[in-house]
């Protein structure tokens, strides 16, 4: 198995405090792995140090044998590295199919080209049938801000997907999810799975990690704690006496 | 009486053209540049000072005004897009200021507050086109309309859709794997080389120019014409120039007291913007907008 | 030489005193509220033609003419932050500041209606002014009492953000507006202490003013831009970094403009340089913290 | 569907244009300037702004002059009637003004502008349109070869800077210049230092400034010998002596012709009579009718006139006016009323005997003045 990504003790201070401090650990390709820890973990920041959308003051990362150093976080996801949020983030004055156009197409980004003729009849034929799996193809002329919490969150997830990433970070995808859409977003992320893509999820969720994670890497204030697969997890001491705040 | 209604119409086609570059920045992208006003006046002199110094015609100075304009913008751009919400507020409020400053000092260039007079009309294969003329007209709707096109084309594009998405959420963009700071930057350039045009259009038309042009009060004559039209709504803009300028020339003829006919028209504006921001933040001309 | 020097300081002092007092307010406001209050300067004239009203016409001595003049001009802000900024309170932060431009040219036009345009002086006294230092220095009672009462107003308003309660609960507010409640102060009675507090600092920046330049519609618009340089350069927020932030401004515009280095008729940007020069090298401000992608 | 983009633009430009006509007919009916109704003329005139006592002041001897000569049968038997307009003391607002009084009002002479930006910003238009321009108070030197159609009585700024500095080279070395930078301060200091032989150093200030602290401050450490204030507006006047005063000012003052007035001035009269301060105007002679017309002005508005020497002018523009509007026989023939004017030779008015000549330029020239504590009286050498 060939590692896709290396991350090597990074870490990240606001003033004193130490969010996340000299985590390490490397993810193999085509594998769903897990990431849990109490509240204040680290976890998010963990995320937000990976995509480069926050400085980190020590560590480094390589991705599929590339050191990543200081690139900007749009420059990764071209390279592969693609990531949803806590708090959901999508275009809510842009149309449904235009939220996902948005990471599919870049033929004609650059403003020269709105003058030429744009044919993006092949981009709009995968958003449908990227729309159609998460259900939501018959939205897809509407403002995404009409959308549901949980239809919302399939649009970040589909948008996200849409980039083409290698790797890609979901955070709490099945948070405030009814069950019928967590067995949407489940089949969505075995499709992935089966694509051979990489997937790394942040989650409370534990049967939904259970059932869907290979390993489980957990966090505690900052620092990694241990990494196991699913069952060992569930029964390990400082796993519960973590989330219990026992420390 | 004719020659009346067509300094309106040709009044109203510039500042409708100022507007609409505004709208790319401000209303489309989101950039809230207090100080769009400096690429309006930077297009306005380059047209004075090629004209009276170096005799460029009315076609050559549109080309520069816009060039010269977006050159300044990159430069302006790189200063100031790092910042976001009230620092670039501030930041290109205080642009404005500086460039107001310049104009009236540098003497040599501008002739400071003497300002630029004779300043050719406008010349077309040959023919000298007189202010408020028939032609005058149909040449200042013409570039208008042209440029407004271009304008269309970008807001329509998927380069527009990139704006509209940097507005709702610049990190999400980001997220998308798009280079916002590249977009915005391009998007600043473009509505100052249109500002530009407009610029050089006010300047072949008043055939006078001083540094009164980089005035605050016309900044916030364009966000009221944005906001009205709708942030980012293309013909919004194109309607709220024509009502803000309507307006503007309503006190004149409902016959109010001198004394307060400027402040009567100030009073109007500070109605309608904060009523549009209050009951219809859309702006008032929503029926364009797709539901 | 050295007489000019200490002039241009003292000049710059009171300049900053006065520009002080305005950022004060809009620091307290855009802190808490989130928008950096347009019509800040309009506020501030408010204050000197309301002084001027009850000092000169109904003919008031200073004192309490300037004491009810304040009081009227928190009346007016309060009734600003009701009626103008709570409804939009949740919205983007740009609506507010949209509003407050209206708002802006909307009081300059009623200002202009009530008081005509023509320039009026703020009392019929007029004050010689006394050399202090030993003669150095030349200034009027309203400068030394500027400069005295701005530094007092500052240090309370320190003590007040740090020491007492509702100040502790207004910084908290200002660093997240949700969680207000758990420092038990409801938003509104935040927005109402910080949009009272700014106006009346703002008329007190208005009286003085008023003294130093006579009374115009207008008067509000200079002091006000240079205040929200002021502002920026302190680091939003950080109401010690608006009070140097507007003392740097007013030294630099005396001391570069007095001593030749910059010509005068560029006074007016001086400001704006500085400012921009500093979001280059600086761009979290004098005293912010890094300014990272994620703080929205 | 291909969406014709062009639709909408079509429509829009349609509605434009139906709109626009709709403004522009609506207008046709309401004016008329036939020849039985009132004989109407324009005003143009700073009725807002900084300058907004001088436009008021226009306005108000334009109508009470109007009125008067309608009392007496007016102009062929028909009323004098003035339309004014704002001009903002700025050319764009003075051109929007004049094309709504030379289009739609089809007046044959407009009365003004004051400010000199007024009126050249009105000349290009009356000009195109052969229409009379007539200011008794602008004096930019531009104004002179602005147009055969354009007037005026009032002396031109060179005199005024030619003048002052005549009388600074004899008696000050170096001295200090606080310039607004505007048009007509700027023309005047340019004037001023042309003919000035001395050492001087010049502070500018923009028009939106009223901090003058720091330039008095610097302008003492450079031990000068006067101050030549050289404001845009009588208010910009008073708040620089006001801030000279508290600085201690002790060397001389000589002003610009716009500062030089009385009124200001009184506000400071210890402090100005003490350091001596010297203007510049065109002064009318004392005579009866001048009193007479400042007390009638003075009841009628209930304050001073605040401009005396521009009330003088005013009035002699005015009886110009209704004298010329009486010798032609059609008053919309301008090309007669401009042959009229130009023979108007040794008129006699409150502003003594003068003149016009082939620029339409009148030669009277300021006077130099010197402020007693209450009035500017001419300075005797």
């Amino acid at each position: 198995m060939k590692t896709l990504l290396d991350v090597r003790n990074i870490s990240k201070r606001f003033g004193g405090l130490h969010a996340v401090e000299n985590f390490s650990f490397a993810i193999e390709k085509n594998t769903i792995i897990g990431l849990i820890g109490p509240n204040g973990a680290g976890k998010t920041t963990a995320f937000n140090l990976i995509t480069h959308f926050l400085p980190r003051n020590e560590g480094s990362i390589f991705f599929q044998e590339k050191n990543l150093k200081k690139k900007p976080p749009y420059a990764l996801i071209r390279h592969g590295i693609a990531r949803t949020f806590q708090q959901i983030r999508i275009f809510p004055e842009l149309t449904v199919r235009e939220n996902v156009l948005l990471s599919l197409s870049w033929k004609y980004d650059s403003w020269w080209k709105s003058f030429l003729l744009q044919d993006e009849s092949e981009e709009n034929a995968t958003a449908y049938k990227l729309l159609s799996e998460v259900h939501l193809e018959k939205h897809r002329d509407e403002k995404a801000g009409n959308l549901s919490y949980g239809q919302s969150k399939l649009l970040e997830m589909v948008r996200t997907i849409a980039t083409g990433a290698e790797l890609i970070l979901f955070d709490e995808p099945a948070a405030g999810v009814n069950p019928p859409m967590l067995n949407t977003v489940k089949k969505l992320i075995r499709n992935l799975k089966a694509q051979g893509k990489t997937i790394f999820i942040i989650e409370h969720n534990m049967p939904f990690l259970m059932e869907m994670a290979e390993e489980i890497i957990v966090m505690e204030n900052g620092k990694f704690l241990c990494r196991d697969v699913p069952t060992k997890i569930q029964k390990d001491i400082r796993v519960l006496e973590a989330y219990l705040g026992g420390s | 009486m004719i020659e009346y209604f067509f300094s309106l119409v040709i009044i109203t086609a510039i500042w409708a053209l100022l507007a609409q570059s505004y709208n790319l920045s401000f209303g489309l992208t989101g950039l809230f540049n207090l100080g769009h006003i400096i690429f309006y006046g930077v297009g306005a002199y380059t047209a004075a000072i090629l004209n009276t110094k170096y005799g460029w015609g009315f076609l050559e100075n549109i080309g520069a005004a816009a060039l010269f304009s977006g050159i300044f913008a990159a430069g302006f751009g790189l200063l100031t897009l790092r910042l976001s919400g009230h620092y670039l507020a501030i930041a290109t409020l205080g642009a404005a200021m500086i460039a107001s400053v310049i104009a009236t000092n540098w003497i040599s260039l501008t002739n400071g507050p003497l300002g630029i007079r004779g300043i050719d009309e406008p010349e077309i294969f040959g023919i000298t086109i007189e202010a408020d003329s028939l032609l005058f007209v149909l040449l200042y709707v013409t570039v208008v309309l042209l440029v407004n096109i271009l304008l269309y084309k970008l807001f329509h594009s998927p380069f527009g859709r990139l704006l509209r998405a940097i507005k709702d959420d610049e990190i999400a963009a980001q997220a998308a794997g798009k280079n916002t700071f590249k977009a915005k930057t391009w998007s600043l350039i473009l509505s100052a080389a249109f500002a530009g045009i407009a610029g050089a259009l006010y300047t072949h038309y008043r055939l006078f120019l001083d540094p009164t042009i980089f005035a605050l009060p016309e900044i916030i004559v364009l966000v009221l014409m944005v906001v009205v039209g709708g942030r980012g709504n293309f013909w919004g803009a194109i309607l709220g120039t024509i009502l803000v300028i309507f307006i503007g020339e309503l006190p004149r003829f409902i016959g109010f007291p001198d004394s307060i006919i400027g402040a009567s028209r100030n009073i109007m504006y500070a109605a309608l913007l904060i009523g549009t921001m209050f009951w219809k933040p859309k702006g008032l001309f929503t029926f364009f907008e797709k539901k | 030489m050295s007489e000019l020097v200490a002039q241009l300081i003292w000049n710059g002092l009171v300049t900053g005193a006065l520009i002080a007092l305005v950022a004060l307010g809009l620091t307290l406001i855009y802190g808490v509220a989130g928008f950096i209050q347009f019509a800040h300067g309009e506020i501030v004239a408010l204050g000197a033609y309301s002084f001027m009203v009850l000092h000169k016409l109904v003919g008031w001595e200073i004192v309490p003419s300037a004491i009810a003049a304040v009081i009227s001009i928190i009346f007016v802000g309060l009734i600003l932050e009701r009626f103008f900024f709570r409804p939009v309170r949740d919205e983007d932060p740009m609506v507010p500041l949209v509003i407050s431009i209206g708002l802006s040219i909307g009081l300059q036009a009623v200002i202009l209606i009530f008081f005509g345009p023509n320039i009026l002086t703020i009392s019929k006294k007029t004050f010689h002014s006394l050399s202090l230092f030993g003669g150095k220095i030349l200034a009027t009672p309203s400068q030394i009492w500027a400069v005295v009462l701005a530094i007092i107003l500052m240090g309370g308003t320190i003590l007040f953000l740090h020491k007492t309660k509702i100040g502790k609960a207004l910084r908290a507010v200002a660093s997240n507006r949700d969680i207000a409640e758990v420092f038990g102060i409801h938003v509104n009675t935040a927005m109402r202490w910080i949009f009272g507090v700014g106006a009346g600092l703002a008329a007190v920046a208005g009286i003085f003013l008023g003294f130093e330049q006579n009374l115009e519609p207008m008067m509000g618009v200079m002091i006000a831009v240079k205040a929200f340089s002021a502002v920026i350069l302190g680091a939003v927020g950080s109401v010690r970094g608006a009070i140097i932030g507007a003392f740097l401004i007013g030294l630099s515009e005396s001391l570069l403009v007095g001593l030749g280095i910059i010509p005068s008729g560029f006074t007016a940007a001086i400001p704006f340089i500085i400012l921009i020069g500093m979001l280059l090298l600086k761009p979290e401000g004098l005293f912010g913290k890094r300014f990272t992608a994620l703080r929205q | 569907m291909k969406y014709d983009f062009l639709l909408p633009m079509k429509k829009l430009f349609l509605g434009l244009g139906i709109a626009f006509l709709l403004i522009g007919c609506q207008q046709q009916e309401t004016s008329k300037n036939s020849s039985q109704g009132p004989l109407q003329i324009g005003g143009l005139a700073p009725l807002t702004g900084d300058l907004a006592s001088l436009g008021t002041q226009t306005k108000n001897l334009g109508n009470l002059y109007a009125k008067k000569i309608n009392a007496e049968g007016g102009i062929h038997g028909r009323n004098l009637e003035i339309i004014w307009e704002d001009g903002k003391c700025n050319p764009g607002d003075a051109a929007k003004a004049t094309q709504k009084l030379v289009n739609i009002d089809k007046v044959s002479i407009i009365f003004g502008g004051n400010c000199s930006g007024e009126t050249l910003g009105a000349a290009p238009i009356t000009e195109k349109k052969e229409v009379i321009l007539f200011s008794s108070i602008s004096t930019s030197p531009e104004i002179t070869k602005a147009g055969d159609f354009v007037f005026r009585n009032a002396p031109s700024d060179s005199s005024q800077g030619k003048i002052l500095a005549e009388y600074v080279n004899e008696n000050f070395e170096k001295v200090g210049i606080l310039t607004q930078q505007t048009d007509y301060a700027v023309g005047v200091g340019n004037t001023f230092k042309e003919h000035f032989s001395g050492e001087f150093i010049e502070e500018s200030f923009l028009d939106n400034e009223s901090d003058f602290k720091t330039r008095i401050t610097k302008l003492k450490g450079e031990n000068l010998d006067a101050l030549f204030i050289n404001s845009n507006s009588p208010q910009k006047f008073e708040i620089i002596v006001k801030q000279l005063q508290e600085q201690n000012w002790s060397k001389p003052i000589f002003l610009n012709e716009i500062s030089s007035n009385a009124e200001s001035a009184r506000k400071y009269s210890d402090f100005l009579t003490e350091v001596g301060t010297v203007g510049v105007n065109f002064l009318p002679p004392k005579s009866e009718e001048l009193k007479n017309t400042l007390q009638e002005y003075t009841d009628k508005f209930g304050h001073e006139a605040p401009y005396e020497s521009y009330l003088a002018a005013t009035i002699d523009g005015m009886k110009i006016i209704a004298q010329v509007l009486q010798e032609v026989d059609d008053p919309n023939d301008t090309k007669a009323i401009r042959d009229a004017l130009y023979n108007t030779q040794n008129f006699s008015g409150l502003f003594g005997t003068y003149s016009f000549d082939e620029n339409g330029d009148v030669n009277i020239s300021h006077q130099l003045l010197s402020f007693d504590g209450e009035n500017f009286i001419p300075l005797q050498e």
